[in-house]
């Protein structure tokens, strides 16, 4: 298991013309952690990434990385790596020249860099098929040559864009645990581009929520979903429901939520199962829409429907005030 | 076996119908090709021989096929080659809006819509008023590029446009240095569309008329030899020479077609549990 | 500091393009306008400044009538391969399935092209001539007695060549356009009830529009630049303006022939950017 | 620099620049000879604007005309040519017997001097400076189907018969064409011209406007441009009857389709061609080039020529290349004692056979004009437009 | 609210040449439901809905809907529609033209299509942005406006291919609601085509698992989730653990699962969390994968990591029997 290294934006902003895609950002990695980068559809995820990457210029500000300001420099002698989206492998060449390919553009011989392809390959459980084109390989496959690819340059961050977004959703649940074995093998940081919260919560160490053009909140996932910074935060990541409290705006977890016999009365406007328990929306009164997860238990003892009155209460201790 | 729709039927009777009647001139002179040792450019046929084809190997009473043959083959080649070298460095250089970038953008749209014997006179002109040398390889290859080079240009934006950029990031990423890049991922990634630019480029130059009619100097290309030819009793061997042509293209086409298949095949074997995690 | 990088990388790459555009492009263009200014002899031009060609040309009423045939004749070819090349189009498009099977119909077109185009039009004449296969075919079938003239030497034929050289010119650029037609939207439309044909005009017509701009920009051009098909088919009888030019240029009348061949340029230009403004080429590649 | 490594380059119609000529050339006088075919129209561009492309130009007088002001070529000195004195009279004095008379037009010998060297005009008589050497020549005349007309043509003016309505032709080159289509107006009566060879404005509207209402009554099946156009306009019956060139006839008839060449009262349109130096040979190259000239003259081409039906400037040499029966045939108008064949080897005519037109003297003794650049030429070639557009 | 209608699929075979798409459907849909086609890729769920819409022809089999034998019939003619994936919305025609496209086919004048487009428009919320041209809109409105298009032939069975699938997370989950909130306002049958099990269960009234050009199972989603037949329904829809019992195979729901002082020892390896609870994986020595759902507070309170041994339990209640 190698060490961590410190990854550090500083005052790092983006700006595509009049568009201010990133702004001001500052945040130190955690070295060597799993961190998922989560936010609405662009909030500049890709482009902190990406420029992070070397693949975008910085308008200003810089990137440090392990001590090194390396934001001027080449994407490949930044110490990151980079798997796309659609993984970008090179449909011209068999799986193993995939994974040489940062090797021969070194020139290194054939004989040493098949065989480091091959260590690679066996790392991502993939030698059988070492001499396959991508196009013959299925989308966890093509995902797994990716990683090697990436992993080959021996980068100190590997950084992702949506990894999984273009699996089905079976094999994104297989892959992401896979992903995160890799990352703990390692030892190196992962940054990792999602926009969905689940997948955020079930991989990250550290979670950074970014919410037009910057950071809205960040920490390990367990502070995060126990206790969102902002409103945005709290209704982002799910299962959170934010109520106007005289004294200010307050969260409560949607599990914490419970149909009972006393409360605040509210209509059901929505049941959906969710096998281990049913979310139940209703609103308030006042208009405010509340989520409640009920064990599937307990909500079948007593099964509401759309347009039934409840009551919605919760415990006072799990209220969570806002900060922002 | 899906039914197909009463359409399919009558549409496929048209295309078959446009395909007879592209081939229409090359039946004829598939047919008169054939004629008898006194025969003519056309009907009737006066005796069926192989006579033609056996004449068109040796020393016509005027001009020099073959030669002519030569020198179109090796304008086209030239053309060809540098129709897709240039291409493609413009279509590289487009993809990066340079400043300046629609000026050129529209004067090769000009080249491509201005009438071929404008280009021929005024290159004409100019090499005259210059005093320069008019020669096929010079002065008719650079009015050939003029139609080709266009050509070439959209295709390649066409190319361009569904190019996935991540894969020459990927590459950077790698540590490729641009050369490399292009050299190892786009230019493979890219090779079967250049297969068609080339193609485009060849077949535009070896039927070239109009821009080379002033512009090949003191040797005719092929069109031109032909059409000089004319100025004598032509024979069928130029038919001879259509036919043997088109017998030719389908020979590469088969070819073609054949060695795509053969590689579907292995690939078929090599991927053949494909798909399976 | 990399934005200026990108320029100069673009400049360098683009440079052999312009340079060949430059010299066999644009200085041709200036070197005819110029020209188109000068003056002619019988044997030689001399540099001058005078709008003599120009004010024939403009007070000659050939000059019109040849202009309005070459408008008539690109017309009359456009339309026609545009039926065609739109039919045979979408059959590639959207009745052949599969990608080989595309490739190899449409090679099969091209292989006529590999034929030197003299050879294909003088060999019309044994096809479409008096005695010819066609009118020998129609007599022994007995839908005519008498050969038919206008077959060959007519404007019938002049168009008939027109549409055989140019309609693969339609084809291509529609048949791209047709390629990428989401096959949904098809089935979109037979789920909301329309026919066959309903399909064809109100959902593939419109999305194929820009296809057909670019295939009537190259029909459009390559009728009214044309000269030789004209002569050979028409057996000399009609003219158009490339026709007028090239006359010129036999005659050595290279200033007169320059000033029909502006004004030619002008033409066209005014078609095309009349039909660019209908379609953005670079998007629809 | 050695006699086998010089190069000239010969462009010209197809017409006469023939590959057996390069062969024999390298043969006999070792040197390579490049042959280039053209049209007629790239001729006279060639010939004009491009002449570095080639050293020897073979074009026709009235191409001549229009080229040699332009300084491209440069003039022969007539003392270097051997057989100068046997060249037929057309050439020099107009006059093939003393007592001819002079065909209107461009006539070789006005436009065949110049009187110095350098100069860019021509001059009115015999200097010692040529600039083109005579090389064939033939009169021109109407050729008819005679299987599809069956009766006898007499007239220039029965090109505008309306019973060939449809079945007609007649050339697309505006200097030739002008010239038939005056011969068929003088022939109708219509107009009477002072000289065919330098017609006035209102003499080329006049003859414009018959033609053009010809055309439009759809007299004309086709026009044709080149030689093979011709031929395979007459071989396919697509035309009855158009004007023509001799050895197109000989073509046409070599295939087995029946074809004459039509005298005709009014007599012939004639023409003639010759070669010309490139202004830029010199050295080695400009003597090679007067041997390439003498050996032309001296006999071996002017019977290949002759032998396909063309005349050849110096008879008496080609005489020695030729059978007495070919000489009799094709010179003399005699009857052929044997098989008629073409330096190919294609038979042309049988024993017993004559030849249309007849000798040598008839048929050039009867030459009524020849083809022209007149000074209008420049309007009649506008008119000439109109009238193809028409 | 409108009444069901019934769709009932008999023998209903796909081929595709050699392969079999489809394998003889038996299936009665409840009428007036929410039904979810579920499977994995390539299963033959959209061959199945692309028969059923009539843009695919019936190898065997037949479709009866509302006791009429539809299978040969033109798409339009079924009183079926279908949502496809992208929308397919028509991009050179306006929202209101692309909703009215139907009724223009059929001849209806301009102001009577239009005003029937503007009521259906109102019905998914469009109304405002009628004349704007498709690529104008954001992803959930383009979804609703091909709701719409599909909604104006008055379908008695709306079908639609993974209608969510080009949404991102956030937006999925909102869209998903109002599907169903329609469908429930229609009280027509929608046939939903989905590889998403949590969208499967959030939304059906029934599910169908297919596998293998199969259905393996068929019910209203709670029984499914509760008591699922076979171990590859199991597996699919989540949650659930197979182990192999002496009497055969058995599930045990994951949130029923305990780590416990008592119980099968097992080491963990791998944790994710999940917000109101984290899943961990735990390898028994038998080699057997074991998912436990743990509720955050429970976990927290001693908290595992890969590779920390543990000792699973459940109560042999709930144990469920798999019959196939
Ligand atoms: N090349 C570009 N030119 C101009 N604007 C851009 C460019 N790339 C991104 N933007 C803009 O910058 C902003 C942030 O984009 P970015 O791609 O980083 O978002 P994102 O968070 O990755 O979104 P998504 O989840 O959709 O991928 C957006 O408003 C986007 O429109
Ligand atoms: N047009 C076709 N030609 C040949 N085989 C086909 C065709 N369409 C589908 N198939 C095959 O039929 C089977 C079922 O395909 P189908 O599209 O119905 O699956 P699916 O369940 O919708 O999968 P996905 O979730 O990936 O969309 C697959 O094996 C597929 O490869
Ligand atoms: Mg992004
Ligand atoms: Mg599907």
């Amino acid at each position: 298991m190698r060490t961590g290294y410190d990854l550090e934006l500083v005052h790092l902003t983006k700006r595509y013309g009049d568009t201010v895609a990133v702004r001001d950002l500052n945040h130190v990695f955690t070295p060597g952690s799993y961190v998922c980068l989560l936010g609405p559809s662009g909030c500049g995820k890709s482009s902190t990434l990406r420029m992070i990457a070397g693949h975008e210029d910085v308008s200003e500000g810089s990137i440090v990385l392990d001590g090194q300001d390396v934001s001027t420099l080449p994407p490949a002698q930044r110490g990151t790596a980079m798997m796309f989206q659609n993984y970008a492998l090179f449909p011209h060449l068999s799986v193993r020249d995939n994974v040489a390919f940062s090797l021969r553009m070194k020139g290194e011989d054939k004989t040493k860099r098949h065989a480091r392809a091959n260590e690679l390959l066996e790392l991502v459980d993939m030698t059988h098929l070492a001499d396959r084109l991508p196009a013959q390989l299925s989308g966890g496959q093509q995902q797994r040559v990716a990683l090697a690819r990436a992993l080959v340059t021996q980068p100190k961050v590997l950084l992702l864009d949506e990894p999984l977004s273009a699996l089905d959703p079976f094999l994104r649940i297989r892959m992401r645990s896979e992903l995160k074995k890799l990352q703990r093998e390692l030892g190196i940081t992962f940054l990792h581009v999602t926009h969905g919260q689940d997948e955020a919560l079930a991989l990250a160490d550290e979670i950074v929520v970014m919410n037009d053009a910057v950071i809205e909140q960040a920490g390990p996932a367990r502070d995060v979903w126990a206790a969102p910074r902002t409103e945005f935060v709290a209704r982002f990541i799910g299962g959170h429901n934010v109520i106007a409290l005289p004294s200010g705006k307050a969260t409560v977890r949607a599990d914490a939520v419970t149909l009972s016999d006393a409360g605040t009365p509210a209509t059901v406007t929505a049941v959906e199962y969710q096998g281990a328990s049913v979310a139940v929306t209703a609103t308030t009164e006042s208009g405010e829409e509340i989520l409640a997860l009920i064990p599937e238990a307990a909500f079948f003892g007593s099964p509401k429907s759309p347009g039934d009155a409840v009551r919605l209460s919760w415990d006072e201790g799990r209220l969570h005030r806002l900060t922002a | 076996m899906e039914r197909r729709p009463r359409s399919f039927y009558v549409l496929a009777a048209f295309f078959g119908l446009f395909v007879l009647f592209l081939y229409g001139p090359i039946l004829t002179i598939g047919i008169l090709s054939f004629q008898g040792p006194q025969g003519g450019l056309t009907f009737p046929m006066n005796g069926v021989s192989l006579h033609w084809f056996r004449d068109l190997f040796e020393q016509q009473a005027v001009g020099d096929i073959w030669g002519a043959f030569r020198r179109s083959l090796a304008l086209g080649l030239m053309v060809m080659v540098t129709t897709v070298v240039v291409s493609v460095m413009a279509g590289l250089a487009f993809r990066k809006r340079f400043a300046g970038s629609a000026l050129l953008f529209y004067a090769a749209i000009t080249s491509l819509v201005i009438p071929s014997i404008l280009i021929s006179l005024g290159v004409g002109l100019i090499f005259n008023q210059l005093g320069l040398k008019i020669h096929w390889a010079t002065s008719g290859f650079g009015s050939q590029l003029t139609w080709t080079l266009p050509f070439g240009l959209l295709i390649m934006f066409a190319v361009f446009n569904r190019f996935d950029k991540s894969y020459e990031e990927a590459a950077r990423d790698q540590g490729a240095t641009s050369w490399q890049t292009i050299r190892h991922v786009v230019l493979p990634i890219i090779a079967p569309s250049l297969i068609g630019v080339a193609l485009f480029g060849f077949t535009l130059s070896y039927d070239e008329f109009a821009r080379t009619l002033l512009t090949a100097g003191s040797y005719n290309t092929l069109p031109l030899e032909i059409f000089g030819m004319t100025t004598n009793v032509t024979t069928p061997v130029i038919y001879a020479l259509g036919t043997l042509t088109t017998l030719f293209s389908f020979a590469i086409i088969a070819a073609f077609l054949l060695g795509l298949w053969i590689m579907g095949k292995r690939r078929a074997r090599l991927g053949s549990d494909a798909g399976k995690a | 500091m990399r934005l200026k990088n990108r320029h100069v990388l673009g400049w360098l790459e683009a440079a052999p393009l312009a340079l060949v555009l430059l010299a066999f492009l644009i200085a041709p263009i200036v070197m005819i306008v110029i020209v188109s200014f000068w003056g002619a002899t019988e044997f030689s031009i001399y540099p001058a400044f005078q709008f003599d060609n120009y004010e024939f040309l403009f007070g000659s009423p050939v000059t019109y009538r040849v202009f309005w045939a070459t408008l008539k004749y690109a017309f009359i070819t456009w339309a026609l391969t545009l039926v065609i090349g739109f039919t045979a189009a979408y059959f590639l498009a959207f009745h052949v399935r599969s990608l080989g099977m595309q490739v190899a119909l449409f090679l099969v077109c091209t292989i006529p092209f590999w034929t030197s185009n003299i050879i294909r039009m003088i060999s019309w004449i044994p096809f479409l001539g008096r005695n010819g296969i066609a009118n020998q075919t129609l007599i022994s079938w007995g839908v005519i007695d008498e050969p038919l003239e206008w077959l060959l030497y007519s404007d019938f034929s002049v168009l008939l060549a027109f549409v055989h050289l140019y309609t693969l010119f339609m084809v291509v650029p529609i048949f791209n356009t047709m390629m990428r037609i989401d096959k949904a939207l098809l089935e979109a439309a037979r789920d909301n009830g329309a026919s066959g044909f309903q399909t064809l005009v109100h959902v593939i017509l419109p999305l194929t529009k820009p296809g057909i701009m670019i295939g009537t920009i190259f029909v459009v051009t390559l009728v009214m630049g044309d000269f030789i098909t004209v002569r050979f088919m028409s057996g000399s009888q009609s003219a158009n303006v490339g026709r007028l030019i090239s006359n010129d240029i036999a005659l050595l009348q290279y200033p007169s022939a320059a000033a029909t061949a502006v004004v030619l340029l002008a033409t066209v230009m005014i078609v095309i950017a009349i039909l660019l403004r209908f379609v953005n080429i670079r998007k629809e590649l | 620099q050695e006699t086998k490594d010089i190069v000239l380059r010969q462009f010209g119609t197809g017409v006469s620049n023939l590959n057996d000529v390069a062969n024999k050339v390298k043969e006999d006088l070792g040197f390579t000879l490049e042959m280039t075919a053209l049209d007629s129209d790239s001729v006279t561009q060639r010939a004009a604007t491009q002449p570095d492309s080639f050293d020897i130009a073979d074009i026709e007088y009235w191409i001549c005309k229009k080229v040699w002001p332009t300084g491209n070529l440069q003039a022969m000195d007539v003392s270097r040519i051997a057989n100068y004195d046997k060249i037929v009279g057309i050439f020099k004095s107009g006059k093939l017997n003393e007592d001819s008379e002079i065909a209107q037009g461009t006539a070789p010998h006005t436009v065949g001097f110049i009187p110095e060297p350098g100069a860019t005009t021509f001059a009115d008589e015999q200097t010692n400076w040529m600039t083109l050497i005579p090389t064939i020549y033939n009169a021109d005349t109407l050729g008819i189907r005679p299987d599809l007309i069956n009766r006898p043509i007499e007239s220039w003016a029965e090109l505008l018969n309306p019973e060939f309505q449809g079945k007609a032709s007649i050339l697309d080159i505006s200097s030739i064409g002008i010239m038939d289509m005056a011969m068929v107006c003088e022939a109708m009566g219509e107009i009477q011209y002072g000289d065919k060879g330098n017609m006035t404005r209102e003499e080329i509207d006049a003859t414009m406007a018959i033609f053009t209402e010809a055309k439009q009554n759809g007299q004309f099946r086709a026009f044709w441009k080149t030689f093979d156009e011709s031929v395979n306009l007459m071989a396919s019956g697509e035309v009855v009857i158009q004007s023509m060139w001799s050895p197109a006839i000989t073509a046409v008839k070599s295939r087995g389709i029946p074809c004459v060449y039509q005298p005709l009262k009014e007599g012939y349109r004639s023409w003639g061609g010759g070669i010309g130096l490139s202004q830029s040979l010199s050295g080695m190259e400009l003597d090679a080039a007067y041997d390439y000239i003498n050996w032309y003259l001296s006999g071996w081409v002017g019977g290949y020529l002759m032998r396909q039906g063309y005349y050849s400037a110096v008879p008496e040499t080609s005489k020695e290349f030729m059978s007495e029966n070919e000489w009799g045939y094709w010179f003399e108008g005699k009857e052929a004692t044997g098989e008629i064949t073409s330096p190919t080897g294609d038979v042309l005519a049988q024993a017993g056979e004559v030849r249309d037109g007849g000798s040598f003297e008839e048929r050039m003794g009867a030459v009524a004009c020849w083809n022209a650049v007149m000074d209008e030429n420049q309007y009649m070639v506008r008119k000439w437009n109109e009238f193809i557009a028409a």
